[in-house]
């Protein structure tokens, strides 16, 4: 079989999946199911940039996505003056000190010649520098979370519509990862994998503790959406009619429509992104990449800066994570920093990509999809399943409530098995590069 | 090459030092992991490798009914062109190759079906041509590691070394990554030499050695030869190395083109104007 | 061209390049030999950017360059081959050749999205060179192989190619003829006498094999513990006592009792 | 005996993820309830009520409204009971519930943040938000003269909304928190809150967190290191496995749960009659999140969530015969004949506000490695 | 005694929970980084090893419990232990076989395995909680301590208390036996110096005759008691929580690399390095400086607790940025 038939079979049997869905669940589960599946093939598309055409191991996603969530509370949540005038100014200003002493202690470093001397001095900037920044940033905090705690107590947002947040996701993304990226891409070795691990758990930290920039573990509910209310729809007089005319009722009618407006926002994002990586593969640029790849040091010498094209795909892997993670919390209309886990958002966007195909895009869109559907399906397989095993049993054996009880467990059972499958048996993933 | 056709491994550049070490990652596959059965057969040189046809994992074939041989007391030297085989012949003949026709014989007994370890034991030594010390380790330790097959005292055998290469003696405690590129060189026959061989095997002992260097290297081996150890060696430096030979082979694409006396080949215009550079 | 001045490179302790100064003259092939561990490597890794001297200069047209990063001085036209080649394993050797310059339009990824036709004409003008460049080293039936997949000997013809997709003003070859066939290794110095005569391509070629040194260097030089030990042509290197003591030797001791007990 | 018709109640818990261990009990007790409902036959008219779980994950808000949307829309429940954790119990409500409106009735969702969420009158919780429950630690620390205590929380919607709202309380009073730390469940090691918590110091020790998660090993490590010896337990503490854990360490110490009074809880105790761990928290707020979402069908003669959504508060609240836990029949049978009642359940329910329990608590006191009620607040 | 009082309470709080963490984490650490040593990859599946250990420690000791098998004031579970790494080392066994040695004869780089321990990470994850389940289990018993807060008090008639728990002391003793156990066994034995020997060079180990498949099987059995080990040493001291073992990979990795990834070393220095880093910084010294004689206004806490991970990861960064290959230049095994 050539290889554009197979990738067109694959791709026609994850949309026969979702078909299926639609068939024997309903319509409903299956949009939903695809339209995080094309939220889960963006991030997964961000994560081949990194590790398909760099091999950079980011083991941060989480972070990322997280920052993207974080985007669409500050851009689309209502202004509020009052938190502002408390302390808001003073946050930042803190901010600034705190930034101002980094950079100072870096210039330090960089200014005095080694020794004592300079030991000394980058302590006593950095000791400084904390303590001044902590006596503005303590009461200011204070005084913002003091405000109506239980129901905000935060600074707010700036009021924009929430598709704005997209980009703005990326671009928080992108400066996070410019930071880390700086950092462990600029040590004498490569540490990218432990310093994403940690800078996600400390991304996470910082939304679940900082209560003054979006209300911590708190939640933020009810985000404004890109697409109308289920509700609206169902009270539009013109809308019902229109169900009707099609043989829906209003409450199916307008949930679908609803899920289909995502859909084709989600769509739109996602062939655009696709677009980019591609001709950017095509191109002299993926050809240096490649080369990158191939040989470090040789393109070093052949005039590549290696460690600024390592960083610029970072940065733009993570800034897509960053899209992504912005559009799921518009999805879900809320933002919940404690459902951030790295075995959901960090290592099954790993397996995604490893199971689509590194280093192909359209692999990536593939593995993404398939494997969301897995995750979301595999439960109530797993259920059924168990129930077909244990039905011999007797009805209050204790391996059999044993069984079915464990059918949640298989979730990442099943994944590990399809991770090492794939791996052992088409190592270059579903649709492999080139 | 293999890097681009074997999927799993691909790594994709990744140079990440937090997850994966790169440091003494092993290129060599041992045809056969488990030993099959050996067989006697009389008469022979004492070790030959017979007509080998062979190639790495399911590749096509690099050897072409290619043999080699070599008695105590010989030299026996092996030159041709980079990339003719030499040194996948000297894998073959240590069992790192699937040998898919002719055999592998050492003193007197089929050995086609070892696995390396087993090679080892039945007395072959082997000093690679690239990474052939353990770095890591003492001077002693390298030599012990040599000696790992042996369940005997080999006290003894490191004394000879010691007697052999003495600068080693001097520098046993130190680990052998610190010492210069000679000295290396020696650690690494002396490591060979532990498992008090029947037959010494030798890829490119002096490649990137100075001539002072290259000198004494081939003055140790001359010197181990003459306890009677056979000495079987792949050398770029072909005109020095085939002036101590006693027995020469010039492979090309994995065949057998010229053999002789090194003397003969030395002699031979053809020879000298394709492979020793005029 | 190039001036070294009193160079250090100490790993820890242990005084690498101690103290090394030298010049390399415009159109130049010089040699620089000298025993295992003298430091050549580390002297020539502090010239080409892979490290950071502890101390001293180097200048190159007068410019201080100490210290630069690889890509940068690639630009500056310094480039320098591999001991062991680096050939770009999975791409073909065509686009071997074609990665090489530097400031091309496509790699810019805005390009990539806006600029398309740019690209493309660019991409015309880079092939038809490359090619040339395979022509001129006699491996132009290799152009679409994957360059993994070429001998050992045209992998390093194929780095000499890379030199030649730009103006490179001075080249660096890192033992050249280690493991290379004779025969391959006079091609590789044609190639070099050619580049250096029809394009002025000043080298600095490291190398163990006195006949390599002696048809192609005019300056040669010798290092010993991280410092110049000597410096002049291969006959009065040859004929100097530290240099024989150090590096060259007197040749095989145990030969002619070899024979006589053979 | 023969059921005419079949009402599909789902039951979404995290059965993986942070609180897996919890949720187990929690769907028996919701599934108790409608076990008890299918053997009465009372029903509409006899109807039987099957489970059907899913899971939350309690975190993934996506795999969360995924299955809430399947058990919608493919498997066609009516009610649903959960979600628990309130992250993904808001974005189940916005998403799937109300769009579909779908009655959803959570066991353990606290947050006050949902109180305000928008909901159509499709949203309801057994368990009291932590507005009160923070008065009520503050009336119980204030009777024993306790005028300092260190605070420590599980940092998530639950634990920083009873810490806050305790602390409001308790300051009010004219008490002092002297210290409010944070600690992550399921981390590895707590020594440094410990140290704080410790350093801080303070009469009591107020912590608000799970039972099996990191409540428990902080308590443990104050226990061990000497730090506090008495604690106040709040509701996601209180439960026999904390006995289990500490034993007699923890004598002196008090506690509250929403609980009405000792017969309701004993009778729940009794129904479930060890079939599971009836003290695990939130299981008997399960239970009656199950119950009541079938008794406001039977009060609205309807297993349509539009019908029955109104009737939620009135089968919760006064007016009416109250109807304790194990009593579902009767109060079906009241109903049908078109009476009122007041479910008490097993934890006491009272629906105020925006459908929110009101929260009658029982206090305890741990003596001789038992816990004591204390009275009732 | 005011001063007394201070230290014991720095003491306490900060010094002996600090050296148990530790010794925990470097514990783990170890088996970390004798994978990457020795096999060369990070083992993403060493947390979820650990707990697959542990939980078989668990069931043994429930039943020995149940036999009324005991040790007196030491729990049951060291009892059960040699039991748990069999089970432990039986797991790795297959593993490697069925997963890791394919990639092996492949010569499959080293970041392969990486993600393939990955895949491995999610089946364990899923092995253990399908056995044993996601709860909490206790299985500690015996005496619980070796000096409690109260005996301490009454000693000395110091304000402060001073806990040592059975189970610290434990720690502690085990961690110093594995680990002199271990050099003594890498350094001095014939297959220890073949383990390095393989680490240092796999080609010239097999030239030299050693069974690279015999080396890899040690490396398991090390690693497997290792794991196991750590694994039942902390969830002795706090509590056996199949979750819990995954969240720990993090500061177990971070302890290995601060130390310098493949050196044993550097796997105990990262250990104790992070665990103090973790409660140092983030203690408020309020009480300490009251007994000093201060009358500090707030805690004096350089940071909340909450930032504690933070802490010990930004530590790592600077460790790394003037030793680029950790604190013991990670050189292999
Ligand atoms: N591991 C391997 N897998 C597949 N092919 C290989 C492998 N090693 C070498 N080859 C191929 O086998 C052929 C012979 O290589 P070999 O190393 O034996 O040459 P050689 O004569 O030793 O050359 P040199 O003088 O450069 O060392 C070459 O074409 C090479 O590409
Ligand atoms: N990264 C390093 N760390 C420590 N020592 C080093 C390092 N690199 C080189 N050295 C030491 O510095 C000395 C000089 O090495 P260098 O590679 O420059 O020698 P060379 O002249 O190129 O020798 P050869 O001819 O063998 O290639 C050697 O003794 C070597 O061991
Ligand atoms: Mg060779
Ligand atoms: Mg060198």
């Amino acid at each position: 079989m050539s290889a554009p038939m197979k990738n067109t079979l694959l791709f026609a049997f994850v949309a026969g999946l979702i078909v299926l869905t639609g068939f024997m669940q309903s319509w409903n589960s299956a949009l939903l199911i695809m339209n995080m599946g094309l939220i889960s093939a963006i991030m997964a598309i961000g994560v081949n940039l990194q590790w398909g055409f760099a091999g950079l191991f980011n083991v941060g996603v989480m972070g990322f996505v997280a920052l993207g969530g974080l985007a669409v509370v500050l851009v689309s949540t209502d202004l509020r003056p009052e938190a502002w005038a408390a302390g808001g100014w003073g946050i930042i200003l803190a901010l600034l000190l705190g930034a101002a002493t980094v950079v100072a202690a870096v210039l330090v470093s960089q200014r005095v010649p080694k020794g004592a001397a300079r030991t000394l001095a980058m302590l006593a900037v950095l000791i400084g520098g904390f303590f001044l920044y902590r006596a503005v940033f303590d009461p200011n905090v204070s005084a913002v979370e003091a405000i109506n705690p239980a129901a905000a107590g935060n600074i707010g947002g700036l009021g924009l519509p929430v598709l704005l947040a997209w980009p703005a996701g990326a671009l928080l993304a992108a400066g996070a990862a410019w930071l880390i990226g700086k950092t462990a891409l600029g040590l004498r070795s490569d540490y990218l994998a432990i310093a994403t691990l940690g800078i996600a758990e400390i991304i996470i930290a910082v939304l679940k503790n900082e209560d003054w920039l979006a209300r911590g573990v708190k939640n933020v509910i009810g985000l404004p959406r890109p697409v109308p209310y289920e509700i609206d729809l169902q009270g539009d007089a013109g809308f019902v009619e229109r169900a009707a005319g099609m043989g829906l009722d209003p409450v199916t009618a307008s949930t679908l429509y609803v899920k289909v407006g995502y859909s084709v926002l989600f769509l739109i994002v996602l062939l655009i992104l696709l677009w980019m990586a591609q001709m950017a593969l095509k191109s002299p640029w993926g050809r240096m990449m490649r080369a990158i790849r191939d040989n470090e040091v040789a393109a070093e010498a052949m005039g590549k800066d290696v460690t600024r094209r390592h960083l610029q795909v970072f940065v733009l892997g993570s800034a897509i994570c960053g899209i992504a993670g912005a559009m799921m919390t518009t999805l879900d209309g809320q933002l919940t920093p404690g459902s951030y886990q790295p075995l959901r958002f960090t290592f099954l966007v790993w397996v995604m990509v490893i199971v689509g195909g590194s280093g192909n895009n359209f692999g990536a869109v593939l593995g993404a999809m398939l494997i969301w559907f897995l995750w979301v399906q595999v439960e109530p397989i797993g259920l059924w399943v168990m129930q077909l095993i244990t039905s011999g049993m007797a009805e209050d054996s204790a391996l059999r409530l044993h069984l079915i009880d464990s059918a949640a467990h298989m979730r990442l059972l099943t994944m590990g098995v399809i991770l090492l499958l794939v791996l052992r048996f088409s190592p270059r993933g579903l649709i492999p590069e080139k | 090459m293999s890097d681009s056709d074997n999927p799993y491994q691909d790594g994709r550049g990744n140079k990440d030092r937090s997850i994966t070490n790169t440091h003494g990652v092993g290129t060599m596959t041992p045809a056969h992991r488990k030993s099959g059965a050996t067989s006697r057969v009389e008469g022979g040189p004492f070790l030959i490798g017979d007509t080998m046809t062979g190639g790495y994992g399911k590749g096509p074939d690099i050897l072409h009914e290619c043999t080699v041989a070599v008695d105590p007391g010989e030299i026996a030297v092996i030159v041709g062109p980079n990339g003719a085989g030499k040194s996948t012949a000297m894998k073959a003949i240590f069992g790192m190759l699937d040998v898919r026709s002719g055999s592998v014989r050492l003193d007197g007994e089929d050995i086609t079906q070892l696995s390396p370890q087993d090679r080892v034991t039945k007395g072959m030594g082997f000093v690679p041509q690239t990474s052939n010390i353990f770095t890591s380790m003492t001077v002693e330790e390298n030599l012990e590691m040599g000696a790992f097959i042996r369940r005997d005292d080999i006290t003894g055998t490191m004394e000879q070394v010691y007697e052999l290469f003495p600068i080693l003696k001097e520098k046993r405690h130190q680990p052998a990554g610190e010492l210069s590129g000679g000295q290396r060189q020696q650690v690494a026959v002396g490591r060979a030499l532990m498992t008090q061989p029947k037959v010494l095997m030798l890829d490119e002992p002096t490649a990137g050695v100075s001539p002072i260097v290259m000198d004494e290297l081939f003055d140790r081996i001359i010197e181990v030869s003459r306890t009677g150890l056979p000495i079987l060696m792949v050398e770029q430096n072909a005109r020095q190395a085939l002036e101590i030979a006693d027995k020469g082979y010039v492979l090309v694409q994995g065949r057998n083109a010229y053999t002789g006396t090194g003397k003969e080949l030395l002699a031979d215009p053809e020879v000298r104007k394709s492979f020793l550079g005029g | 061209m190039i001036v070294v001045e009193d160079v250090h490179k100490h790993f820890g302790g242990f005084h690498a390049v101690d103290g090394a100064s030298l010049e390399i003259a415009k159109g130049s092939i010089t040699g620089l030999i000298g025993p295992n561990g003298a430091g050549k490597t580390t002297l020539f890794n502090v010239i080409a950017g892979v490290l950071e001297p502890t101390s001293g200069r180097v200048t190159m047209d007068g410019e201080d360059i100490t210290g630069l990063p690889p890509h940068e001085l690639f630009h500056k036209g310094l480039l320098r081959t591999f001991q062991i080649a680096h050939e770009f394993s999975s791409m073909s050797c065509r686009e071997n050749l074609m990665m090489v310059p530097g400031a091309q339009s496509g790699e810019s990824l805005w390009n990539t999205w806006f600029g398309r036709k740019r690209i493309a004409n660019e991409e015309r003008a880079l092939a038809a060179k490359a090619d040339e460049v395979l022509e001129f080293l006699t491996i132009s039936h290799l152009a679409d192989h994957k360059a993994g997949q070429v001998s050992g000997g045209q992998k390093k013809l194929l780095e000499l190619g890379r030199t030649m997709m730009v103006d490179a003003k001075i080249v660096f070859l890192d033992e050249v003829g280690a493991g290379v066939n004779r025969t391959l290794l006079n091609t590789i110095g044609d190639a070099i006498i050619r580049l250096n005569e029809e394009r002025g391509y000043t080298f600095v070629v490291i190398e163990h094999d006195m006949d390599f040194i002696g048809r192609l260097c005019d300056p040669v030089i010798c290092m010993a513990e991280g410092k110049v030990l000597a410096e002049g042509t291969l006959e009065e290197i040859k004929a100097n006592e530290q240099v024989i003591e150090a590096y060259l030797g007197t040749g095989l001791k145990n030969k002619d009792q070899l024979e006589a007990g053979a | 005996g023969s059921h005419s018709k079949e009402v599909k109640i789902g039951i979404i818990l995290g059965f993986t993820g942070p609180i897996e261990s919890l949720t187990p009990s929690m769907a028996d007790g919701a599934e108790l309830a409608m076990k008890e409902v299918t053997d009465s036959g009372m029903l509409l008219d006899g109807a039987s009520v099957t489970p059907v779980r899913a899971d939350s994950t309690c975190i993934d808000a996506g795999a969360a409204t995924a299955a809430a949307e399947r058990l919608i829309t493919s498997d066609g429940v009516s009610g649903i009971v959960g979600a628990d954790c309130s992250g993904v119990t808001g974005a189940i409500l916005s998403n799937v519930a109300v769009p579909n409106g779908v009655v959803m009735i959570s066991p353990s969702a606290t947050s006050p943040a949902l109180s305000d969420a928008e909901d159509n009158g499709l949203f309801f919780r057994t368990a009291p938000s932590d507005a009160r429950q923070g008065a009520v630690i503050t009336e119980i620390l204030m009777d024993q003269d306790i005028k300092e205590v260190a605070v420590t929380y599980t940092n998530n919607d639950y634990g920083k909304g009873l810490a806050d709202s305790f602390q409001q309380a308790f300051e009010a009073a004219g008490g002092t928190v002297t210290i409010s730390a944070a600690h992550e469940d399921g981390k590895a090691d707590y020594s440094a809150e410990v140290g704080a918590l410790a350093s801080a110091g303070g009469d009591r020790l107020v912590v608000a967190g799970y039972v099996d998660q990191g409540g428990s090993g902080i308590v443990r490590a104050a226990l061990d290191s000497g730090a506090f010896d008495t604690f106040h337990f709040p509701d996601g503490m209180v439960s026999e496995k904390l006995l289990e854990n500490f034993g007699t360490e923890i004598d002196g110490s008090s506690g509250a749960h929403p609980s009405p009074s000792e017969e309701l809880s004993n009778a729940y105790a009794e129904l479930v009659d060890g079939a599971f761990d009836s003290t695990s928290p939130f299981t008997p707020e399960s239970y009656d999140a199950a119950a009541l979402i079938m008794l406001a069908m039977q009060a609205a003669g309807s297993m349509d969530s539009g019908d029955y959504k109104d009737k939620v508060m009135e089968v919760a609240n006064a007016p009416g015969e109250q109807i304790g836990v194990g009593e579902l029949a009767k109060g079906l049978e009241i109903l049908k004949n078109g009476g009122d009642i007041d479910y008490v359940g097993a934890t006491g329910v009272e629906l105020i506000g925006p459908g929110e329990a009101a929260g009658n608590y029982r206090e305890i006191a741990y003596e001789g490695g038992d816990d004591t009620t204390a009275g009732y607040r | 005694m005011d001063f007394l009082n201070a230290l014991v309470a720095l003491s306490n709080f900060v010094l002996i929970p600090g050296i148990a963490y530790g010794s925990q984490l470097a514990l783990g650490a170890l088996g970390v980084t004798l994978i990457y040593g020795i096999l060369r990859f990070s083992n993403f599946a060493h947390g979820d090893t650990m707990a697959f250990g542990a939980m078989i420690a668990v069931l043994v000791t429930w039943w020995f419990q149940a036999m009324g098998i005991g040790l007196g004031p030491l729990p049951t579970a060291l009892l059960a232990l040699p039991f748990a790494i069999l089970g432990c080392v039986a797991l790795l066994l297959v593993t490697d076989r069925l997963v890791y040695r394919f990639y092996r004869e492949q010569k499959a780089k080293p970041v392969i395995l990486v993600i393939v321990s990955m895949g491995v990470m999610f089946i364990m994850n899923g092995l253990v909680r399908f056995i044993i389940g996601p709860d909490d289990q206790r299985f500690a018993d015996g005496e619980r301590f070796i000096i409690s807060a109260r005996d301490f008090k009454q000693m000395t008639g110091l304000d402060e208390g001073l806990t040592i728990k059975t189970t610290q002391g434990i720690t502690v003793i085990v961690a110093v036996i594995a680990v002199v156990l271990l050099f003594w066994f890498l350094n001095k034995t014939r297959t220890g110096k073949s383990m390095r020997a393989y680490s240092d060079n796999e080609d010239l180990a097999l030239l030299s005759g050693i069974n690279p498949e015999r080396v890899v099987m040690y490396t398991w059995l090390i690693v497997a008691a290792l794991a196991t080990t750590a694994g039942v040493l902390y969830g002795l001291d706090k509590s056996f929580k199949p979750f819990v073992y995954f969240q720990l990979l993090l500061p177990i990795f971070a302890s290995a690399i601060v130390g310098g990834l493949g050196s044993p070393l550097g796997a105990i220095a990262g250990g104790f390095i992070i665990a103090f880093s973790e409660v140092t910084i983030t203690y408020a010294w309020k009480k300490v400086l009251q007994y000093m004689g201060a009358e500090p206004s707030g805690l004096v806490q350089l940071l909340s607790t909450d930032y504690k991970f933070a802490v010990s990861f930004v530590i790592l960064l600077i460790v790394l940025l003037f030793r680029p290959t950790g604190l013991f230049r990670g050189k292999s095994v």
